[in-house]
């Protein structure tokens, strides 16, 4: 995974990185991915998650991709349920606290049919931020002694040369397309992100190519307006995807929080027997919807309102 | 365990006593469920100037009752926060030195206090694979930990199925070797004592029972042995004060159950 | 300069840093400041100088600091002028490109009076950086071969352990105490600063103490709308002093350009005797004022409106 | 040297030739002064794709006619721009490989392409103890280089006093086995010519002369023995639009005169 750099200088030379635009359909995006591609996801657990994006490749069906984030939620129930994935590295691999251990991690991975890959948290940020500064490894305190450390295999451990303390280098981490779902951007891909930003800065600079997914497209005169506020700059964007609730049922910061009742509906569909439930789900969500609207559809606009409603109280402060 | 008749619930005990180990005007590192129920009361009881980081990437927020987040990544953790940084920077600021105490839970710990959350059983061919690290790892590499966890045999075991977090891995100056050069294992807070460990060998000992309970009550519930100190205390029960500003801080008794 | 890592973090916890008004007078923050400390000072250029606080420590006659920052300008001068100074780390230093080369800095280094550290624009980043994250170094691939390399000798070459690139590692700053010049700040310490950000943001993490001069004080309500427009946190800093116009006649973004008249009258001033001239410049307007809005009528209110006028239009887009 | 009755300056000269090297779509770092007008000169004339950066933190800006900047690092360089960065995260972008082009000058050039910018005479003891680096040892490290320099024998020396911004080193593959794997001097422009560097030796060769300027006067005004290419060709002398775009940019000539 640690990516020769004249590779890798390579590889973003030969991008068309000029001010152009690059808004696409959900379906167009997917063919920026290929089979077997590693593929970094923004956002953290159940916020800001590409969502969207993610049900456009599960329908595409691409074939073995490995997947890295932050922190993994349900949709990592669902890239091991739709077989397109089977290697997730991350810190953290459930729904989420209140909801209890996710029945088809454990299904996939207590069988061996897919691998969690586990890093601290950290650990997983510095691979990344290595990978978006063009360096092969970042230095840190962290991990050493543990069992996480023991059981990766791609780490080394040196004595500092300027203190002579012992430090772990992690490897930079440069994934062949990461998807970001922000709240705006413009067609060329400048992006805003409100809130919590997670890892996805690091990411936007790490990846090979960015798809973006974006609640709204907007002029790029007000990105100019103040480009203090640009987060994500179109260098690095490939496509640009605007797509409304492109996070649902996870939360989009200001914008909406979970849908909690669908998300409590998941838990209970998994629960007792995952690979069934895991399966019907994404029958019902994933493959039998023709359009994202009508998948949105399903999820109510009952539940989309109050999602909505407690998603911009935020604000209200 | 705690008998029936008590008026507080084992986790209402939990946030309680590990509340009080916080000092006003510390900087705390805390995961969600009791660690954030157990800062928050001690923000509101005795340490106005205590700072809560979550990493998600939350500095300084106010909890709002009734509004617990369900993790520390969503738009709930950063209701009037004083900054959001990105993961990285906010777990950063561990290993920078900024934050005085880490505050987690765990499945598993041991007498050397190191924490397991990622295998049940073998890693190879887990009994259950657990939900990971998240940010316990780096939490307890690089600062000084508060573990509130429930006191049952097997949960408190002689080695841990796997080091997810590290306290003093075998002891004496394992932790220290390994390069983890500070922070450590501070305090173990269960529903029937607080343990800290022996300063030489860092082997667990009971500092102090919770009213009512016997050390035999403790060595029954421990998996390996536990050292007992000569001058163990014994806690002040939950006070009503206390126990209000918890039931006020979450009504659903979403945590506090 | 590279510090012990257990003495920076017994540094760092011996400060209260809880939330608590920081708020005190320039001459108080002249205290944090001890003889013989390395100073880092935010901004760059004429951007955002903290020129109050450096103004108030040359006043206070302090001695045997050293100073770094991204790149200085006429501050360098007066930080030797007024002997407080006899070593300064940064990658370029003089006034401007429009004004040529400081013939202060000329005199200085080239008698032998004073020293200036040469370090690229990024590596000294990097060291902040390095300083910000806690880790001791960082690795580069840039400033390799040159001689700027050559005369540095706290520097080390390591061949890397996952790739076998060579790689330069820069050692770790961190700073005594940090100057930064804000556009706004609570009484905590908690800052926005608007517009082009330079290397503060490492600048406040990475230092032991943090000096934040603004132009404004706000309410820590009004910080806490929108966390995510702070951009370092209270639990950094030391000191928080409200100086309008704190950076004049350098700039601050948003709110006043350099005074272009004053920045050609010191040029011309140091231009012919750069040692008479700075100490003219410093008597006048460094040592004879008694407080800083005498300071300013000094600098003359037309000037003061014309860089206020020219500084708010960056916002008329 | 320039015959007096061109129509154009030095400085237009080197602005319209260096400006000519740029493409379509490419990413420039640019100083301010020459630089900058000749990539915004490339942008209105061929390139409408072209994305300056600045060191001060700016990335595609809109430079407004008449208000260029006086340095990198000031709120005239963010106009209109799409993002401001810190200055390590923009410099940082050549090191990640999204910058095609670094375009800047310097006090002396030698025969490898080595600029100076930091002492004349010895760095012990100096004549003039110059600026220094700024970003240009970052940008030539990192990246591909183009130069605009005035052509004057005390600037084209056999040997920079000090080698700010590498070149290729002492040539051959000395760059290279020094750790600066990308990068390197793609092209000095001058009042005179435009040069490259041989592919073996990397030393500096001619590639084209300017309108009425002979390999002779070249030569005259190099303190090396600079090659010539065997097929040099003959520039085009700044067109009309050329020159207007640039009058247009710095009406009060603060950087064209």
């Amino acid at each position: 995974m640690t990516q020769n750099y004249l590779d890798l200088r390579a590889a973003t030379e030969a991008r068309d990185r000029s001010l152009r635009s690059k808004v696409m359909t959900l379906e167009k995006a997917t063919e920026i991915v290929q089979d077997g591609d590693h593929i970094a996801i923004g956002g953290c657990t159940a916020s800001r998650t590409p969502l969207a994006m993610i049900w456009a490749l599960i329908r595409a069906k691409k074939n073995d991709l490995s997947i890295s984030r932050s922190i993994v939620s349900t949709e990592g129930d669902l890239l091991f349920g739709s077989g397109i994935c089977d290697h997730i590295i991350t810190s953290w691999f459930s729904q989420g606290i209140v909801w209890g251990i996710s029945k088809v991690m454990r299904s996939y991975t207590e069988t061996k049919r897919a691998k969690f890959e586990e890093w601290s948290h950290m650990s997983l940020g510095l691979r990344y931020r290595a990978g978006a500064m063009g360096i092969p490894f970042m230095p840190t305190r962290a991990m050493m002694g543990s069992d996480v450390a023991n059981q990766l295999e791609n780490l080394r451990e040196i004595e500092c040369p300027f203190t002579g303390d012992k430090l772990l280098l992690v490897p930079a981490l440069n994934p062949d397309v990461a998807l970001i779902h922000v709240q705006r951007c413009d067609e060329y891909g400048n992006a805003q992100i409100d809130g919590l930003q997670f890892m996805d800065l690091d990411l936007a600079m790490a990846a090979n190519k960015v798809i973006l997914t974006t609640e709204n497209i907007v002029s790029n005169d007000q990105i100019r307006r103040r480009p203090d506020q640009t987060k994500i700059p179109f260098l690095t964007v490939d496509a640009v995807v605007e797509v409304p609730y492109g996070a649902a049922p996870h939360e989009c910061y200001g914008m909406y929080e979970p849908f909690f009742k669908h998300m409590d509906d998941y838990a209970d569909l998994t629960k007792d027997d995952p690979d069934n439930g895991v399966a019907k789900y994404l029958d019902r969500y994933y493959y039998e919807p023709s359009n994202w609207p009508e998948y949105l559809s399903l999820l109510g606009v009952e539940q989309m309102l109050d999602a909505t409603r407690r998603g911009r109280s935020i604000y209200d402060v | 365990m705690m008998s029936e008749e008590l008026p507080y619930s084992a986790s209402e005990m939990l946030s309680v006593m590990s509340g009080r180990l916080l000092t006003d005007g510390q900087t705390v590192f805390a995961g969600v469920g009791i660690p954030l129920l157990a800062a928050t009361l001690a923000q509101r009881i005795h340490g106005p100037g205590i700072t809560i980081l979550f990493e998600g990437g939350t500095l300084g927020p106010f909890v709002v009752p009734g509004e617990l987040p369900a993790s520390t990544n969503e738009q709930r953790c950063t209701r009037r926060a004083n900054m959001l940084l990105s993961i990285t920077d906010v777990l950063l600021l561990l290993q920078r030195g900024y934050v005085d105490v880490g505050f987690m839970g765990g499945a598993q710990i041991d007498r050397y206090g190191n924490l397991n959350s990622s295998f049940i059983g073998s890693p190879e061919n887990p009994s259950v694979r657990l939900p990971g690290t998240g940010g316990g790892n780096d939490i307890s590499s690089l600062t000084q930990m508060i573990v509130a966890i429930k006191h049952e045999k097997r949960r408190f075991v002689e080695k841990v199925d796997f080091v997810t977090s590290p306290g003093f891995l075998t002891g004496n100056s394992t932790r220290h070797d390994t390069g983890l050069i500070s922070g450590g294992m501070y305090r173990v807070v269960t529903d029937l004592a607080i343990m800290g460990f022996d300063e030489m060998t860092k082997s667990m000992k009971v500092e102090a029972l919770h009213p009512g309970v016997t050390a035999e009550e403790v060595r029954d519930n421990t998996g390996f042995d536990i050292l007992i100190g000569k001058d163990v205390s014994v806690t002040k029960a939950p006070t009503d004060e206390e126990l209000s500003v918890l039931r006020h801080l979450d009504p659903d008794r979403v945590y506090i159950a």
